[in-house]
């Protein structure tokens, strides 16, 4: 249990940092209530579900809700816009900030253009220009995460596709503003983790976040798209356990039944976690700031010695 | 069963199947039908004399045929595979790493160490795709890892030879995440002034392509090796479309900008060599 | 003739004539054939009001357009061009000059000066396309840096608004040293932390789109704006083959991701106003 | 004169930076010994033909002569591999240095593939990598400038010329390694000063340099290409009075005749004024080059007052 041995730390060290410690101490022994019990295979396959669900907000739904002016920034200045990934400058309360999220569509004239939410290489160096764009003017950058996986299209592999995702994710490593990474629904392996590499990653509680989907696991695992809720069981996408295995930094609640319920209440929570997110980074310099991002990558992952 | 590991990408089964390595057909050339016996292949660097299809390559034998004899140190070589989610498909994670280990004689999917080419020092991290599939997991992530830091605190090159089917999907979410740790440690390696060197041999996909091995100063690629983000089988049954004959190649890759240079295996050597020299501090 | 300066682009005939300026036709919509009175277009921003073509505003209407009123404080409007090459083709450099300072009644170009919109301070470099077509010769360059220059030094964003014909080629060399001399200026701008707000309009063509146009933070064009590098009858000379029909327009390079936004003229104001509040100092 | 102000200017300081300035001092003089008299309009057409002749040495002719080894770096890791610019690697004595230059075709064939040295979006792409390569590494940039502009074409414009070129320029304001550019042929308009944004500037004494062809300036202001000798006379694109005008750092010999003449020769002596320059730039601070860089660029231009 990554994150008890994480709070028992925090616990015995001197605040020599102050309130912004004691703060990360509270935020700990929050998320640690939450994990009172591992969740079961039913609740796991719930929060795919609900993460997948028809209604669920998505990125744009909590932009109006989050932030009070926005404009949207468009195109990669290359060749495309790609409407799979939506990019813009929004104001948090008084500070202006940077937005960089998948878009899924609502209705299916919607869901053609944006693809379901699965980008293409064009979508991630929209997201390059845009992070740019927010180093330049140290305006913290807010990602939402949400995607089946980047799109496997013919063009897509001969655009780019691996290198794009790879250097989004050099790009996020490399920026001296604060990042926040928020998953809102499906956080679908590199597509998802090209912008999600943050000082802080968020997950809202009933989003999901994999290597893989359900389905493509079963069918190469168990032969057998059918065997899903099996595949979901085995690689454990839930908010709880990514919490636990210290792949995120907190879960965000939701409302009763989910954010599809109420997604005034799901944003509200959403910009509170937020908010608290970039208080702690807050007073951090930059560099050391970065340096503490990539520690924290560095440091993810189980081993063994021979 | 050992490719099992591989998520992101099915590869191609016109290519040889590399669970099957070791059988008799495992010589014999898909390009020209050609057999061969693992001596005469040896000599020529596992490239067919006929018609110069590049056979597969162990992680063991890529590191003779690239260093300087006698000048390799394996680093990091007793680094395992833990079992963070406890998982079982249709049998153990455990079972898996075990009987690929066996198989292979080899703790993971990448060997790493020191090496010096032409009596150019650099650090090596070459990946063997007989390992599950050539997957990341945790320890090829940690291990790409400490090459870099290993090679920036000796002032030297890291060279990367990868063959992967992408992400090990046994590890879940962690098996995911060594895609930024491996991209955070590159950072830190240019930070340092030292280069990273990117082979990608076949295949290089998924979740390996979408990290470090895009990300070197200069990318090289062996000839007619796939790689691409998403396979060919995964495309083709989304867009429901025909692919190109050449789709995910390097030929196409190179085409498409991706690449500096395919090199054959044959000029790897000497061309890694000549980097080396490039990117050596004078 | 006064359109004469420009080099890199032959602006699309199609468009009406802006050497006309003041005759009675200038004010017959190309889009539609309705004819208007002066009056009748300015109540209207200059757009046609049956079709909604964009006809041409001069720097100062656009000034008058865009600024609280009363705000607007003009610099370095004592800039004069000088002829460094004595250039002289079918008449002197000199006469194109003058001719144009009494037609436009402008000193050159592009006007500039400290201005506030929705209350918001910035400065602004509006160009008038009237001046030689809007060319960017030494005058125009100085006064784009001097505007970073003046925006950097009051914190405020750097508001353009683009309308040319590219290097004005009377000026030889030294016209096109203008296109590193405001992307420089533009990094130092960037540097002090403010921003450029880049609006282009028709045409923006040649060095002023290859240099500080292409480079604000965020970058607006007006619909139907002509915006290409080489202008369509050099590109249809060159490969003869026949252009799309939206060639260089704005909505193709929308579509091609050039643009962030096509803001029709009257919401330009309300566009740069919210523009200004995010990126203006908290 | 420009030049005869900035060598009375430093003739008259304090040798306060040590032997660079005089270094810098006998750089001018020997430029200003070459400038005795304004070249005459039949001598800056000779130019012209000189800088396009057949048989002039291209980037990869001089790139043979001048580098040790040498290793090309292909594509723009978006959409393809432009082969009117060529980037690489190349050891200058004992230095790596990183290479940009336009290329054009000796044959026919090669001509076509290299679209005669005139870029694509791409192309300029391709040069931004290999100028981030190089100040990753701390790499000195040479670029050799041989174009007769930046492709006037479909895909071009739709793939955003105008921009590559805008953010190539920024990209080598930006740098902080020093920078070398080298014309060599035809440094033609916004496809040439796209690469040649450089802490020196070097033009071989018959290359050109201009904002617009002699034919394109004739067409449009004579109203007939074939006045092209009159425009190039007018518009004056030769080496002096680029360097007169400040807007190059120095001319460099070429052999007698011309650099097609002996491109061993021609070669050498580029090669020359290459160390040269990279020698005056040597122990400056990178951020007071690249200060020192915008401010020679921020100066360009001749002003007069209402
Ligand atoms: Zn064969
Ligand atoms: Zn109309």
């Amino acid at each position: 249990m990554r994150l008890r041995e994480r709070l028992s730390k925090l616990g015995g060290m001197k605040l020599l940092r102050g309130t912004k410690l004691s703060g990360e101490l509270e935020r700990l022994q929050d998320q640690l209530d939450r994990l009172r019990s591992e969740p079961t295979a039913e609740e796991i396959w719930r929060s795919v579900e609900l993460a997948r669900h028809q209604d669920r907000p998505y990125t744009l739904d909590y932009v109006e809700r989050i932030f009070g002016e926005f404009f949207e920034l468009h195109g990669d200045r290359g060749r495309a816009d790609d409407p799979a990934l939506v990019t813009g400058l929004g104001k948090l309360d008084d500070n202006t900030v940077v937005l960089v999220g998948h878009q899924k569509g609502r209705d299916l004239k919607e869901r053609t253009k944006r693809n379901f939410g699965m980008a293409y290489p064009e979508g991630y160096r929209k997201a390059m220009r845009a992070m740019a764009l927010a180093d330049r003017h140290g305006f913290p950058l807010i990602t939402m995460i949400d995607t089946p996986g980047a799109y496997p299209g013919v063009a897509a592999e001969q655009h780019g596709q691996g290198g794009a995702i790879a250097r989004s994710q050099a790009a996020m490593a490399r920026l001296s503003v604060p990042t926040i990474a928020c998953v809102i629904g499906e956080g679908g392996s590199g597509g998802a983790v090209a912008v999600a590499v943050a000082d802080r990653v968020l997950m809202q509680e009933h989003s999901i976040y994999s290597v893989i989907s359900p389905e493509g696991c079963a069918a190469i695992l168990w032969r057998d798209a059918a065997e899903a809720r099996k595949a979901a069981a085995a690689f454990k996408p839930d908010a709880a356990h990514c919490l636990e295995l210290g792949v995120i930094d907190a879960i965000v609640a939701e409302p009763e039944g989910g954010a599809h319920m109420d997604a005034d209440a799901a944003a509200a929570l959403l910009k509170q976690g937020i908010l608290t997110a970039l208080e702690e980074l807050d007073g951090l310099d930059p560099a050391e700031r970065r340096r503490q991002r990539r520690a924290k990558y560095r440091a993810m992952g189980v081993l063994a010695s021979a | 069963m050992s490719g099992q590991g591989r998520v992101d990408v099915e590869v191609e089964s016109k290519r040889p199947d590399e669970s099957s390595r070791g059988k008799a057909h495992a010589n014999t050339c898909p390009g020209c039908g050609s057999h061969y016996r693992d001596e005469e292949l040896a000599q020529t660097l596992r490239v067919c004399p006929q018609c110069a299809h590049h056979f597969p390559v162990t992680a063991r034998d890529r590191v003779d045929q690239l260093v300087d004899p006698g000048s390799f140190v394996e680093e990091d070589s007793e680094l395992r595979s833990a079992d963070p989610l406890g998982f079982f498909d249709l049998r153990p994670y455990t079972e898996r790493l075990a009987e690929a280990e066996v198989a292979t004689g080899l703790g993971d999917a990448v060997v790493c160490g020191a090496a010096a080419i032409e009596d150019e020092g650099c650090r090596l991290a070459v990946m063997d795709f007989a390992f599950m599939g050539g997957s990341m997991g945790s320890v090829v992530g940690e291990k790409f890892a400490r090459a870099c830091e290993s090679a920036a605190a000796a002032g030297v090159p890291l060279v990367s030879v990868a063959a992967s089917g992408g992400a090990r999907m046994q590890e879940g979410i962690l098996a995911l995440m060594q895609l930024p740790k491996t991209v955070c440690a590159i950072e830190e390696l240019h930070e340092s002034g030292s280069a990273l060197l990117s082979v990608l041999t076949h295949p290089t996909t998924g979740g390996v392509l979408a990290s470090y091995a895009s990300l070197g100063d200069v990318v090289l690629a062996e000839p007619g090796a796939l790689m691409s983000f998403a396979g060919p089988r995964v495309v083709a049954q989304t867009t429901r479309e025909k692919l190109p004959d050449d789709f995910g190649l390097a030929e196409s890759n190179y085409r498409f900008g991706h690449l500096d240079a395919i090199v054959p295996r044959g000029e790897l050597r000497p061309t890694l060599a000549r980097l080396l020299r490039l990117f050596g501090k004078a």
